[in-house]
């Protein structure tokens, strides 16, 4: 579960997102909409922490997110899967290291952490590209990596920020459909989009975001 | 957390050898660091042996006077040996004194004055402890109460002098050593700095994904301490390297024997915490 | 005009480009079409000389592109305008001084890059970002960076990788219009992309890769 | 060309302030460096000032034969003044002499042997260009031919030692100085080298955008000299600092004057020269 209570967060008086709120329930699969430059990365990124936030409170299952302490901040991250829109993938780790960070960093062991990658490579149709670095992979295949990343630790929510920019009609729609899997599954997904085409056969519920304000 | 050491372990061996140039400048850094360490420190232990050469010149002469024969003499010569801060001594007699007279100042004095005007005597060793121009000259003063002492004398300049110039040489010294310790850990924390800097969108994503501080700041400290082993390394080599070097061009002088295993050891150990403090003060000033 | 004469450039035994040949006429625009992975990028490299060719032949205007030599590549490059997949923007440089670029290296003189700039900056609709640092832009604000800095200089070529993959239906639109007013005033351009529906109300010609093979 | 000179320069001195970290550490291991060549260069020209003290010990004692008198004496002691390699001299007539003695040896001559044994003489300064123990052996032998000559000597011992002494300084001094130099140069270039490593991605959409070699290395290059010239500003002020303290801590020993205009264009000149050729050298190495 997500819910923002007049959330602003704001880089310059008028950019970022003003006063949100909405909620998101658990095992809810919603679609965040707006044209480019309307905030929703921005909100995305208030959620995990990584800019401040002006006023409100954002709450995960309804416990506030931590901002002063940097461990209870770490912490929180780790029950949250992220996709971000420029993949922040590391650059001199192979595709498998990249995938496996997020269960390193819990300390899981190294046998579960291959289980669990092979079994995300083959979700997003990489297998045999785990030894590759990033920069000897197609834009397609980054963004793939970085969906793989998101999904290995099987978090409580996951935030997708424009998961398809880079990927053909075809291959968007089965990530689509492993989002939607992981939403029947009980994890809270928001994927961010302005690909209106892909996601109207999916009834699913949208927000809809233009200049930081929410359109009802 | 067993497991997540045992990863961060390997995972700091990965990031020295993939990111060759970054780990590589910082071993150089480090070897530098204790090539310049090494030298100053056999510098040092050269030049204290070196003073020990000067330091032989710390004697005190007495003359007895021209009546006292040689019985009178010997006792003189065995209370004098009793006095505190006397060390050993060696009689002298007439022709001893001649001799030495000649082996000091080049010339005969006998050829000169046509006789032997010396008087029996001896020469006096000094404690180390008492190696001072003041502590000798309470000596000096002791013995000439003595009497059938004629004159006890010691060469006040000479001695003045050495003291001074090895006083000088231990400030600047310490000066330097405070010095070199400064630079070096401005230098490797600059350096893993830089390192840092460069991976700084790596760690913002890291931080991104719910690493704690411990994760990220592990491989660096790892990565400090392997990088002070290879410089320990390099600068073994550079040092055994400028050994021979020094043999071939100034080989007529003696050094003090490099002990391998002093050096190898000292090295390594300098060169781990080195890495090890430098990192952690550019991880703590910078990560945080 | 962009010739390929059986043009193989790969990275491993079955990863790359194979054996392509086509001819894209002057004031022509092509789109680059195919799945994730089919080499579309691989092409657009192998033009600029970001990848080395293993066998074969590319044409510019009849000239072979340079290869060895690095000052004539230099020079072959500035009349090439590319948007880069990953938009490859300098971080520590503003918008301003990023989209200047290209005519800096060629040494126009201030007063003209200050005009040209601003005029790509309105036709891109970023009026008003110039002092913003790449970093402080959205994702679809960073991609039409790198689509005004490829404007520019207006090259007599425009390669443009997956252009619009960051940006909305109508911004998308707008840009491919651009595009096409450049080529109509004689620019050459070739487009990848994987998004049909897009470019299907345009009638213009494309070429279509399937794991680096031409499909007729 | 001129219109592209100007961009560059103002992006070199843009990279600057924006990249803070990287270019103040390059500043700083410019600054240390020049901050150990000048010290060494101090600490050399002080050095010399104390061996010319230790050189004062250059002098030839000459002793005629007792049946000399005055006037033979004088004439003699001119004869030996005009000797190639002698520089200046004293007559030393016998009141001299024991005053000399006692002077040298702290005792009294004639409280020891009774009577003034000691014959007319002279002592020689030695011209710079002859004070080494060989050129100074070859000038007393021909001393000790003049006849009424009857002795002709120096210190034989104590100029060897200090011969060797100062040939080890220069030697150790010329050995450091080498090794100083290229120690910065690799730590400079080091530090250009990782700056350029973080720039890397940068410098390649440089050349996609048909960026020419002399685009790309431009700023690095005046980078180079701008960090070499804040560098140079840096040790300047820690030099300036470190003599006030030393001033404080050793006092009562004497140093050789800084002279600031010295200091200043010395320290700026030597600090962008460092920072041309560093820079150039690393980005020949790394970027091609
Ligand atoms: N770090 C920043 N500093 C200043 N302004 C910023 C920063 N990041 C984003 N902005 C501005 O905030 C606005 C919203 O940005 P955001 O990234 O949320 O847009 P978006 O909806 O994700 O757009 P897109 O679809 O293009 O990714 C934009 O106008 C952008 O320029
Ligand atoms: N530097 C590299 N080293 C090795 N393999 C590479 C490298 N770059 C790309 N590849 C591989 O070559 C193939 C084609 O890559 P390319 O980037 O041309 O694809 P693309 O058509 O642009 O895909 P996308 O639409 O995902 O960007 C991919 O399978 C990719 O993994
Ligand atoms: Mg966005
Ligand atoms: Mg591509």
């Amino acid at each position: 579960m997500i819910r923002f209570e007049n959330v602003t967060a704001c880089y310059t008086k008028d950019t970022g997102i003003f006063n949100l709120s909405f909620t998101i329930l658990k095992s809810d699969m919603v679609f965040l909409m707006g044209p480019t430059g309307a905030g929703k990365s921005t909100v995305l990124r208030a959620i995990i922490g990584d800019i401040p936030i002006n006023s409100g409170k954002i709450f995960i299952d309804d416990q506030e997110i931590p901002r002063s302490n940097s461990r209870k901040i770490s912490y929180f991250r780790r029950k949250v899967g992220t996709i971000f829109q420029d993949f922040k993938l590391i650059k001199n780790k192979t595709v498998y290291e990249n995938i496996a960070l997020p269960l390193r960093i819990t300390g899981t062991p190294g046998k579960i952490i291959r289980e669990k990658v092979y079994e995300v490579l083959k979700q997003v149709d990489l297998t045999g590209k785990e030894k590759s670095m990033p920069l000897q992979l197609s834009g397609g295949e980054q963004q793939r990596v970085s969906i793989a990343r998101a999904l290995v630790s099987e978090p409580l929510v996951i935030l997708a920020d424009e998961p398809t920019g880079n990927l053909d009609p075809i291959v968007s729609d089965d990530i689509i459909d492993i989002l939607e899997k992981a939403a029947q599954n009980g994890t809270t997904v928001l994927m961010s989009t302005h690909n209106y085409p892909l996601i109207r056969p999916r009834q699913k519920r949208f927000i809809e975001l233009n200049k930081g304000y929410l359109i009802q | 957390m067993f497991r997540k050491f045992i990863f961060l372990l390997s995972e700091s061996v990965k990031a020295l050898s993939r990111a060759k140039i970054p780990a590589l400048i910082s071993s150089i850094t480090i070897a530098i660091t204790l090539f310049i360490f090494s030298i100053a420190y056999y510098s040092l232990t050269n030049m204290i042996g070196y003073s020990h050469d000067f330091k032989r010149k710390y004697r005190i002469d007495v003359f007895f006077s021209p009546e006292v024969e040689m019985k009178q003499g010997m006792e003189l010569f065995n209370t004098i040996l009793l006095i505190d801060g006397i060390e050993q001594g060696d009689f002298v007699d007439r022709e001893d004194a001649a001799v030495e007279f000649q082996r000091l100042f080049n010339y005969d004095v006998v050829e000169i004055i046509g006789e032997n005007p010396l008087p029996f005597g001896g020469k006096y060793e000094i404690d180390k402890s008492y190696r001072k121009a003041r502590e000798m000259g309470k000596i000096v003063n002791e013995i000439r109460l003595i009497p059938g002492v004629d004159l006890a004398l010691f060469s006040t300049g000479l001695i003045m002098r050495i003291d001074k110039i090895i006083g000088n040489i231990v400030g600047i010294g310490f000066i330097i050593g405070i010095g070199i310790f400064i630079i070096s850990v401005i230098l490797v924390s600059n350096t893993i700095r830089l390192i840092i800097h460069a991976k700084q969108d790596d760690i913002h994503t890291l931080r991104l994904l719910g690493a704690t501080d411990l994760f990220i700041k592990f491989p660096f400290v790892m990565e400090g301490i392997l990088q002070g082993v290879i410089g320990a390394g390099l600068s073994i080599l550079a040092i055994t390297l400028l050994k021979s070097i020094l043999y071939y061009i100034l080989g007529e002088f003696q050094f003090v024997i490099l002990e391998p295993v002093m050096l190898v050891s000292g090295n390594i150990v300098a060169g781990c915490l080195l890495g090890i403090y430098a990192s952690y003060r550019s991880i703590s000033k910078y990560l945080l």
